[in-house]
């Protein structure tokens, strides 16, 4: 497919939810493409418990949009052997946090059959699914797992954070050759249920569009402190950065995928700013805030004046509110963060 | 056959578990008011109740005692009610205070009482496994205890109860999985994701017995239980039974049940177990006004522990980083108390 | 009945998979001389070898064409050959060769060749997913090209090939499951990990057709694979396939069997499949020289693909960084590069 | 139980190898308590695969040495139950690879089940699993899978690299109230078939003994570089500092546990030589080497020089000698690793 620019957001007044922009690139895909389908749990009738593929029934039937048994390492296994001949299949694992009932599947077939073949064969599929917390679902609901899927080598990994990329990197995560893991926030989605912040929901072309995989965008330009984070936490990083503005001047960078990770605009920033905070809202070792600080330092030790990070800390997710709001990096975490590093 | 005293038992867990259900939905949806928001409220994120359950529940538990362990799904409360869990600690719980069952840790869907053995995971089946390890640890130290799995129909599916059913057959497990049947896994009808009418007939290939109680009536349960528990109590294994049962409300509150037919919902107001409990202890000369007084029994319980609940004391932010380990290890986990790491004066 | 042409063709492809395991476990043992180092030698790792498997293999894959999909598990060469997989370039594989069909990246338990659609996985019982979405794939594309997904008996008790029974039974799609019953799963005995003798009976909880084949002859799995390849074909449903055979080596080479009872052992010679396979081509009137021809063709065959993959070169160190992706992202994996950090002057 | 100073391995003259001295401190803990029992496939009349339970089956019979059926999940999460009612099982996952078959009774019951109890209910289990490469036995069985564990809340993750510390750790493990990872290398634990290095095997007291969990050991002494490793890759390490010794002089140190982590004692080394290498044979990426750089970044940024890492790169493991050769870090890695950060 060639790749043509993408019309940037500013083209249109047409503004979308995250859900509407990220259903519409499936549909268009869908439309084009015969051998696109999308499998998961309450998907069809219900349109998928956050308004994955509200509106897709109707159009494409239920050969198309397909309920499955709740049998994650069933219909996920079985999407990698669609794909494996040639089908572009899109599962849903329906919250992030089920990932142990399947993740054989994901780990040790869609994810290695590319290498394992020698690249004889690939796994052209999407595996979509729902992270975080902010709404008290407690400790088996309510996780990212970002850490834990940019870990496992073979699986692009994507997390949204406003309509206009969601949709673009619903496009490429499509027509990619590659598994491609597909991470919304829930927060994010625009849902009736559970109103999202101020900037997920954007200006959306009504045209097909691709968002290339790694290449993070720079939110906001700043002078003094470089933040960098993906999903929610953009708009709280925003937030603080707001908050701050006149007393410290804050870049802040949006990854938007992890795998594979665009190492080097953040180290530009910090060559910049030599100051680095990173805020996401996966546990808080081990992860991504942890392979943000070691790149810095592998990059950009001598520029290096301070670090900080902001994450959920090492605890399984509480569900009181005082007990997640805790746990849950919120945007005055991220101001304090900044200060500190000053 | 239950006596009459076990009927009024069953009778009294079950209108408590219903109108434990009745006034968990008012308190949850009225904290939602004007515009329904999963996070507002006394009781903030998912809530999955009962109602309609709780032949299942009573039909069962009533062979139980204290040491059998039971655990259930993300549906829990019928099952924890009959079971005999602390109703204030755990209301409390379901309210995120600190003198909930898990200090507000947990939630609703994951209920512990270690005082009579009741335990849920949230995620589909996945209590099957510990009940199975319950048995084993029955068997074991050679107690008579048995081990309850609660799934519902939706779960027969899953590897984790597949794998369970081998395992406690081939152990000769005391272990009872009661799939409740309820027609729906939340939007998917029973027939969109098994070929078997009968869930009770996975049992077949695993040669467990497999049973299935096709009205939604707790004395049914209860005798196709008594089977079920008696033979796992005498080293005679493990039982799969399927139990008919109905959804009142939506899958979870918000739940805008688009899906689901009218005439569906209807069917299953009509075929409601607790009218037809009632019209059995009318049946064995239990008189109205007892019945009433029962009913109200359980009001004033249910009553009782919300107001407690309702009143007692949020958790304090910091307990947050405890209770990950019983021996927590020094230092751990690390608090982001931010601080500059410029200088070395950290 | 298999005509004689399909007998020659089965006696043919079961004797080159023998030939083959006893050829490579000659290789595998003579680079572990004098002591068993498992990584030492021509061939590294793990290997696990297939003798008296052989039925299983040939008597299903007989009724396959190149178009219809097969998933093997660890145990994959006799299924490899059976099905079609290019012999040299699977051989180059277990040899870790450049040519190999994974360019030395997959090794023994990783055999893909998309030419006739195998690939194996090395977990137990996740093979069976993705044969049900081959078969859901030629299900929507309205082929008539089935699915067969081997495992071994020590595999019907994981969750990934229940699960797949369902979804398989559910959408009634063309997908045979292979289950390879040679009495032991590494050291565990049948009797020991399932209380159901017949594996078969697995399916009786999906609705789904079991069937059982317990002589271990070539003949007898051929007609009924035929039944349940046909079934599949012809869009009626899946079929679940147990086949009895014989190990006739240890699980993996270098397994000392030390479990193992030697009578089970001389058992397992004793019932071996491919006398009986000659025995057959005898009684419909082949002759001992043609039947001779047909074991040199086959020993030329597999002495042909080991000379060429042992005369293939390595694989470059460098080729470790391709392939993780077809659309290999820019710049990475990040290669270990070792520079000084600690100026600018990366 | 009174926690007494272990006597060390300087108190004896009887070497073990590392899977003897593991399977001393389970047949001790067995003897000593009817409530331990061990689960896995191939643990009784085999001895355990990688020779884990080697002996055991003579003295306590298959109650107590059970084989199970391949069902992960199933047996696992039936440990869970049983810890849960206060018994203390070990529990073998053959290969950590397969953790994808089972990570949900593991991540969302074994691990989260005391938190989301308040406490009231723990898991006082043991996972024993075994990890890594270096014998080709390709993508699906060479894993370590570190960083996936650690980055998970709620479970203590323990990797012994001598015999020394691996009965010790056992004792510490089968003892706690926590539920325990323990990961066993395959290439250490002395099998006849797969020679260990110099170094595994080592004199080893008779009496139990525990470790405490959170004590990194400095195995070599250094005043210009910092080596922070475990596992196998902690004789790699010390094999190149004896290669470098005369050029540069390296500190080594091996974690034992990942969680809790000994920050302390990474950051006193990495002040005084300014100088971290991180090593570990998992992929590169979001683990274990990244949080490394990342606490040094985090603690003692103003000290440090020079970072780098050695770990494999984020690719799934290869087959063939020379590609598995080529990802898996060597001794030589080591070496110009910590030349380099010289
Ligand atoms: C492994 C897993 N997959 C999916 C879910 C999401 N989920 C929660 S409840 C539910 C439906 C369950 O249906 P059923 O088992 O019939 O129980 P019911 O809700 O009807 O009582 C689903 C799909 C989950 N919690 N875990
Ligand atoms: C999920 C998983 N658990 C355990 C293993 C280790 N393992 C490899 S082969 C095997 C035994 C398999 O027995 P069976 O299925 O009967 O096949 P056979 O080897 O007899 O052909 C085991 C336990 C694995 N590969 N995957
Ligand atoms: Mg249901
Ligand atoms: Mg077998």
């Amino acid at each position: 497919m060639a790749q043509v620019e993408a019309p940037g957001p500013e083209t249109t007044d047409r503004e979308l939810t995250m859900s509407r922009a990220m259903v519409e690139a499936i549909r268009s895909e869908m439309e084009e493409n015969e051998e696109v389908f999308y499998m998961g749990e309450d998907v069809a009738d219900y349109g998928g418990i956050f308004d994955s593929t509200q509106g897709l029934l109707e159009e494409f039937g239920h050969d198309r949009v397909m309920d499955v048994p709740i049998s994650e390492t069933g219909f996920i296994g079985g999407a990698v052997g669609a794909a494996m001949q040639g089908m572009r299949p899109i599962a849903e694992l329906m919250f992030v946090d089920f990932f142990g009932v399947c993740m054989d599947q994901i780990y040790n077939n869609m994810a290695k059959t590319a290498y394992m073949s020698g690249g004889s064969v690939s796994v052209p599929m999407v595996l979509t699914t729902a992270v975080g917390g902010t709404y008290n679902d407690a400790a088996q609901h309510s996780g990212t797992l970002y850490g834990t899927f940019a870990h496992l080598p073979g699986m692009k990994v994507v997390v949204p954070s406003t309509a206009y990329d969601a949709k673009g990197l619903m496009h490429t995560a499509i027509r990619d050759d590659d598994p491609v893991v597909y991470m919304f926030h829930k927060r994010l989605m625009g849902l009736a249920w559970m109103p999202a912040p101020e900037g997920p929901k954007t200006p959306v072309p009504e045209e097909p569009y691709e968002i290339p995989f790694g290449e993070a965008d720079v939110k906001r330009e700043g002078e003094d402190v470089t933040v960098v984070t993906l999903g929610l936490h953009v708009h709280r990083a925003l937030e603080a950065a707001e908050e701050l503005a006149g007393e410290v001047d804050v870049e802040v960078i949006d990854l938007r995928t992890l795998v594979p990770l665009d190492t080097e605009t953040v180290l530009d920033s910090v060559r910049k700013t030599g100051r680095l905070v990173a805020v996401d809202e996966d546990y808080r070792s081990f992860g991504v805030t942890g392979e943000l600080l070691a790149r810095a330092a592998e990059g950009a030790l001598e520029d290096l004046e301070a670090v900080e990070r902001v994450a959920t800390p090492d605890v399984p997710i509480p569900y009181a509110r005082p007990l997640e709001e805790e746990v849950q990096p919120g945007v005055e975490d991220v101001v304090e963060a900044v200060r500190a590093v000053r | 056959m239950p006596s009459v005293s076990e009927l009024q038992e069953m009778y009294e867990q079950a209108v408590t578990a219903r109108r434990y259900e009745e006034r968990l939905q008012e308190e949850y949806l009225e904290g939602k008011q004007p515009a329904f928001d999963i996070s507002a409220g006394p009781i903030p994120g998912e809530l999955h109740l009962a109602a309609g359950h709780e032949a299942a529940a009573v039909g069962v538990c009533q062979h139980l005692r204290d040491s059998d362990v039971v655990t259930a799904p993300h549906r829990p409360h019928h099952v924890a009610i009959a079971k005999g869990v602390d109703l204030r600690r755990m209301t409390a719980e379901i309210f995120g205070r600190r003198t909930g069952l898990s200090k507000g840790k947990g939630g609703h869907m994951h209920l512990y009482d270690p005082e009579v053995n009741f335990a849920c995971s949230g995620i589909i089946a996945q209590g099957c496994p510990p009940a199975v390890g319950a048995a084993l640890a029955a068997k074991k130290r050679n107690t008579d205890d048995v081990a309850v799995a609660y799934l519902g129909e939706g779960a027969i599916s899953q590897g984790a109860f597949l794998e369970s059913l081998n395992l406690a057959g081939l152990h000769d497990l005391p272990v009872v999985f009661v799939v409740e049947d309820n027609d729906w896994a939340i939007s998917m009808p029973k027939g969109r994701v098994t070929d078997v009418d009968d869930g009770s007939r996975r049992a077949d290939g695993f040669a467990v017995h497999g049973d299935r109680v096709d009205v939604d009536d707790a004395v049914a349960v209860y005798e196709a239980a008594g089977e079920a528990v008696g033979r796992a109590r005498n080293g005679n294994g493990p039982t799969l039974l399927e139990v008919q049962v109905h959804r009142r409300m939506g899958h979870f509150m918000g739940d805008p049940e688009s899906y689901r037919p009218e005439a569906d919902a209807e069917r299953a107001e009509a075929l409601d177990s607790i009218p037809r409990l009632e019209e059995r202890l009318r049946a064995h000369g239990v008189e109205d006004d007892e019945i009433e007084g029962i009913r109200e029994r359980a009001n004033d319980r249910v009553e009782d522990a919300i107001v407690w609940a309702k009143d007692q004391p949020q958790p304090d932010p910091e307990e947050a980083y405890e209770d990950a380990f019983t021996q927590q290890p020094e230092g751990w986990p690390e608090r982001p108390e931010v601080a500059a790491t410029d200088g070395g004066e950290r």
